[in-house]
């Protein structure tokens, strides 16, 4: 019998003499993280099992097949325990990688400040050194889940005269402590998804520095690296659903807060496929302008269907990358914007609505005011255009103005004064 | 025609920018959106003493300052820009041009007076279905019960302010064809139900009225309808330039202000290039509405124009409602853009007016309506002109 | 439905492709597009007997080399990157697939071989007024006379190569309805004349057929000419794709090159999003011709579409015709614009590919005829299915 | 008798004296250029009377008033004489202003290049003195009417190891001489407006260098800065068309000759003039899609026309030039690209026609060919929104890659080789 088959038979036996649906979801990933199927791809030494790629998925199937349940994988847990493999000490990975494979521990990400939004490296909060003991002063924006999560993957500034990329390092840091606060930041659809973390004398342990003091860009490169591949776990969560059992229940919870932050994705996007049946509904598909308008539209959303398609068919044909691969988020936020003005050409007046008489609840209008933030949220379309113009296309670079010192580079002046 | 302002008109100009500075500021506009109300009294006191603007354009006979349609623009844009939380463009602009259209020297001595003191709030509902006030549109009815008072039994759409207005005008439909109808003060037969927008800076209501007692505006002059859509066109088209321009101008300081990589992006060509293509689309707009507010200036009497100037007022209001509309939808989409993370947060003052350009957008008509509706109107003064020839 | 070529697929086109950097630089294209014939017999027996492009997508049975519509699609899209003079999508497009419609089995032996094998050059001759190829457009006439001869009279307009072509298939009207017809030669009672366009790459002619003698084409499949009009389109939209990237290829060389305040002028941000946004405008057209292809191979049989595939058909054809012929304008627009003064010359070869793109873009019907189309067929989809439930 | 009314008189009397209209167009211009009433406002030392502009309006009055045709002064002959006043020496101003006046010289401008087309001041063409002659080596492009011209304005380089704009100088060329090649230059829409000029060893006398050595910027800027009025001339000279006598047949000729390079010029603008006669004559009045079309343009040329209103009548008004003004070029090209499309979608197929059958004898075709052309010539409008961006909005300058000396700056290699 093949190798893969034999951990196919290794996995769900151990599954059937451990898996039971009541238990709680916390003492079956206990379980599952202590017998190293909840990361098999992980180190032996850290709850893994040494397993490559392709067996991992064979285990991952098994646990699909049986409709066992994983451990805890989705959202920025993963981010930092990938980052913690590649980059920390063996006692940061012996400390974290537990909490992070049972779910006990909520993780985020503070990177992005109001001063270095699209130039993440720009980052001007500081940590300095005072004994055993890191400092931290500054202020993290766009942090999502900041408001309940136990630990922070923290970029700060420990070195101001060299240049900005070597300037920086990365940290663990405890959230629940004084010196952090964490704000809810409201957003023009009335939606909160976001954080301000606010930190004042904010406490880091030596040992919770990870890497190279200096070398926080490259883990942070790494974190970024995998930050899709994180949104993807989240939908297999989701995909497991609607079963019975205390354990459902329990992953049902847990999935409902992390994708609470996401609720207005899809009006964000421009909900095409709103658009003919609210056509038909007010008569504006008989209006020949406005036909046109939605053909438009129609055919922007298929092109970028069909874009999509062509390079996963690209992949999977085990063909170089073209540059169909680059150009989806740009293209979605065009639909997006056309997709919101066709909305109001549809609706009219009734597109302002948000109270009971509104069409769809007040969907409509959430899609006129979600809209907007599509061409902004992870890289603006200005930062897009600029790595298909670099990247796809090999045209020149910027002009660089922020290499040098980082305490030489004109930056934003909200940033607190430097030491 | 002359296309730019006087001195005079300038100051006046000035006068109005200091006041909204000095009491719209948009912690205020903030705390009068949040309240159901809306507006704040002393502050429309102010406006209506100090600046004696909702008569800016009343006749002085009516108790009005007497100037015209070119002022009464400049106030509205003036106001966009600083998004006036107020019964302004319900009251003076469109409850006052109601009044003058079909008022007679009575019903004008006792309304007017007190719209252009600014003590009585009018609210103009035309809107049932159609926003672009089609008489075919209107079936609320007005009719004489037996001991002959004239009742209104029928349901408006999207009244502006009609949720704190005391006077009422409602265009109903009688024997003779449709007309205006005044209802003097709240009344128990009168429902109003506030609506919940995306723009809280302009309220809105629907009216259910069943059979509400009102008095008959005497005059029914030929296009009143249309002539009243095109007064309110025209003013809005100058309040949304208004905006577009305020718009402009924080995308211009935030982007000179916000560094990145070093520099600041305003310093980006393709950033630089699109306040460039935004400048244009807002200088064309502005043209558009003062053009079109000169063009309303130009009608000695609104209550009998021309065929000509009929055409023409409708081109030129529908013209300048397509392009002030698209102009400062454009102006929010791209300052939002230009703030990045910022833009799209509720602390950022930008999703004030960003929202305000969506309800204008759509308000009295959509841009493709109001394109629609001007090359008509072109086509119809052809064809009177070839008739005349 | 695989949108990624095999490896033949990329051997077939670059095959295409040396084929037109050897044989079809612009010189020679500009040397065709001067002379009233427009193209080289020498190079067409080259293209009929080395690539074997005319019977490329023609049963092996009838001549043909036996692919599909996909492996046509790619000789479309790089004859119209290399701006191909030739009668290839007169007669090997066009003229085949309308025998391959409506030809029995002696008619297609008789015929198509020969187009397949490059030795006759067909032509199609449907439009006479409206571009959309209507049943009720055709006024065209076939009647047989005395002695039993089918004759065609009427006017015909845009015929593609109709000023060369030997072979000539009309849509006519008769009794039986809509029918083509063929015409084998040419006939005294055939009058051809040239038209002069902008666009001297594609030569075109009215016919004024005046009782010419024609062979009836046995079938009248359902949506005879809508089907056809879906692979002009289709087909089409594939040249465009290809003329398009040129463009964009051109303008990347060229702004690389050209240096203006010590800087290549590609190094301006504005101009480096411009040439993003057109790469993104390429590719989703791109993909959009592609899937039509695709589309169109799925079909087993086009003589007797099910109504979802003549939906599916009509809706992916007009789809990729708008889609790539806005994106061709707008490529052929901002290669000049991005070549400054030299794009506008005539020795600079950008207008070349400008004016194609000018000539597709209302070949056929315009980018709101078939988005208009386009939506059509969606509705008609939702209904049948609908009805089918 | 007032001052105005004096010079009016006296201009009259003058006329009534001299004016004949069965003479010969160049005999009449050099009474007029040796009367001094051809340029009054010039020198009185150069065929001018020193008036004052106002009082040169007089005069100009008086010649329209009496219908009397005055000195030549339409196209780059008037660039020339403005030039050299401002900053020829003593000789080249009795040389050449006579000749300007009397029409018999005609002159074309030689400053752009293929290398240097918005970068003005990267010209490579050289001159180099040689004894007493200055021999001039390079090529020049978009030389209006240099192909039936006896003297040229030319910006050449004498200094490689200067500044860009400091190594420029400023000639008068005689075109007639061997070294100097015009080949006319045909355009994508047939025309053949503008030459390009080749110089090979053409020779320049020291004499005829304008201005100082090395200070030709200066000098173009004088001559670019008049580039506008000249044009305006140019129309003043059409407004005499129909008149009877020798003079007048002889005036016309000059006009057909001096205009047609821009017999396409409102083709290039985009005829929105004939948007609703042809959509009308086509029946596309009749289709709502394109009637939207129709009135986005009609918008678009109303307020463009409009903005164009608001700037005179804010001159006129005595107030500071607002945004308004700067705006026209960037409007037009925009107006003309949206007719373009307008016309398309009206004619449909019949928009290719060029022949006997096609709509308006080919002038739709022609629209299409030539709308193109607006938004490069005379400014692109990459370089308009530079201009609006950096001095109407104040926003900052393009960083500079070519200070410093010319030979190290990066261009374009079609130059000639550097000495």
């Amino acid at each position: 019998m093949s190798e893969h088959a034999a951990i196919h038979a290794e996995v769900t036996q151990w599954l059937s003499q451990h898996w039971d649906p009541d238990m709680d979801l916390l003492s079956w990933r206990s379980l599952v993280a202590d017998s190293g199927w909840g990361a098999p791809n992980w180190p032996s030494d850290y709850y893994g099992k040494d397993l490559s790629p392709q067996q991992t998925a064979v285990v991952e199937q098994a646990f699909a097949e049986f409709g066992a349940v994983g451990a805890a994988q989705s959202g920025v847990r993963m981010l930092a325990a990938v980052t913690l493999l590649a980059h920390g000490s063996h006692e940061q990975k012996q400390k974290y990688l537990r909490g992070i494979l049972t779910g006990e521990d909520q993780w985020c990400q503070l990177f992005s400040e109001p001063g270095s939004g699209s130039d993440l490296a720009g980052a001007t909060t500081r940590a300095d050194l005072r004994g055993d003991q890191w400092i931290v002063n500054g202020q993290k924006v766009w942090n999502t889940s900041a408001h309940h999560a136990q630990y922070g993957l923290l970029l700060a500034r420990t070195n101001w005269d060299a240049p900005k990329h070597q300037g920086l390092t990365y940290f663990v840091i405890n959230m629940e402590q004084p010196g952090v606060e964490v704000r809810q930041l409201a957003q023009m659809n009335g939606h909160a998804s976001f954080n301000e973390v606010f930190m004042t004398d904010a406490v880091v342990s030596r040992e919770d520095l990870v890497g190279a003091e200096g070398g926080g860009w490259q883990c942070a490169m790494t974190t970024l690296a995998n930050e899709r591949r994180s949104f993807d776990r989240a939908r297999d969560v989701a995909g497991r659903k609607g079963r019975q059992g205390k354990i459902f229940a329990d992953l049902e919870a847990e999935f409902a807060i992390a994708n609470e932050p996401y609720t207005w994705y899809p009006q964000r996007a421009g909900r095409v496929d709103l658009v003919m049946p609210r056509a038909k509904e007010t008569g504006a598909i008989n209006d020949p302008a406005t036909r046109q308008d939605i053909a438009r539209l129609h055919i922007m959303a298929e092109c970028a269907k069909w874009t999509g398609d062509r390079a996963k068919a690209a992949a999977k044909a085990g063909k170089p990358q073209g540059p169909e691969g680059s150009l989806g988020k740009l293209a979605a936020s065009n639909v997006a914007r056309l997709a919101s003005r066709v909305h109001t050409a549809i609706s009219g007046n009734d597109a302002l609505l948000t109270g009971q008489t509104s069409p769809m609840d007040g969907l409509i209008a959430e899609i006129l005011v979600s809209t907007p933030a599509i061409s902004i949220a992870g890289g603006t379309d200005e930062i897009q255009k600029n790595i298909i113009a670099e990247r796809v296309l090999g045209l020149p670079k910027e002009p660089r103005f922020d290499d040098g010192p980082f305490r030489d580079v004109r930056r934003n002046t909200q940033a607190p004064s430097e030491g | 025609m002359a296309l730019a302002f006087t001195a005079d008109q300038d100051q006046f100009r000035d006068s109005i920018q200091r006041f909204m500075t000095d009491k719209m500021p948009t912690t205020e506009v903030r705390r009068l959106m949040a309240a159901t109300r809306g507006f704040d009294d002393e502050t429309w006191r102010q406006v209506s003493d100090q600046l004696a603007l909702p008569g800016i354009h009343i006749p002085e006979e009516f108790g009005g300052a007497g100037f015209g349609a070119v002022e009464l623009s400049i106030a509205c844009e003036e106001m966009g820009r600083g998004l006036f939380c107020g019964p302004f463009f319900s009251s003076a602009v469109l409850s006052a041009y109601a009044l003058l259209l079909t008022g007679d020297e009575g019903q004008l001595d006792h309304w007017l007076a007190d719209l252009a003191s600014g003590t009585r709030r009018g609210c103009l509902a035309i809107t049932e279905h159609s926003t672009l006030w089609q008489e075919g549109d209107i079936n609320t009815l007005a009719k004489a019960d037996s001991d002959g008072q004239i009742r209104l039994r029928g349901n408006k759409r999207f009244v502006i302010d009609g949720q704190t207005a005391d006077l009422f005008i409602v265009a109903a439909r009688s024997e003779s064809g449709i007309g205006l109808y005044l209802i003097p003060d709240h009344d128990p037969q009168l429902g109003i139900t506030p609506l919940d927008t995306m723009d809280p800076t302009r309220k809105m209501a629907d009216l259910h009225l069943d059979d509400v007692p009102a008095i008959q505006l005497t005059h029914q002059p030929e296009h009143l309808l249309q002539t009243l859509l095109n007064v309110a066109c025209i003013c809005l088209a100058n309040e949304m330039v208004g905006g577009a321009q305020q718009l402009l101008q924080s995308a211009l300081d935030y982007t000179q202000l916000r560094f990145q990589f070093g520099r600041s992006i305003a310093s980006f060509q393709a950033i630089k290039h699109r306040l460039a293509d935004l400048l244009l689309e807002v200088e064309l707009a502005r043209s558009a509405a003062y053009q079109a507010a000169q063009t309303l200036a130009a009608c000695e009497n609104l209550r009998s124009l021309s065929p000509s100037q009929a055409n023409k007022l409708t081109e030129h209001a529908s013209l300048a409602k397509a392009a002030a509309s698209e102009t400062y939808l454009q102006a929010g989409l791209e300052t939002i853009q230009l703030h990045g993370g910022i833009g799209f947060t509720w602390e950022n003052d930008t999703h004030l007016w960003f929202k305000r350009a969506k309800s204008s957008e759509v308000l009295f008509g959509s841009p493709a309506e109001h394109r629609e509706r001007m090359l008509t109107a072109i086509e119809d003064a052809a064809t009177t002109t070839e008739d005349a020839a």
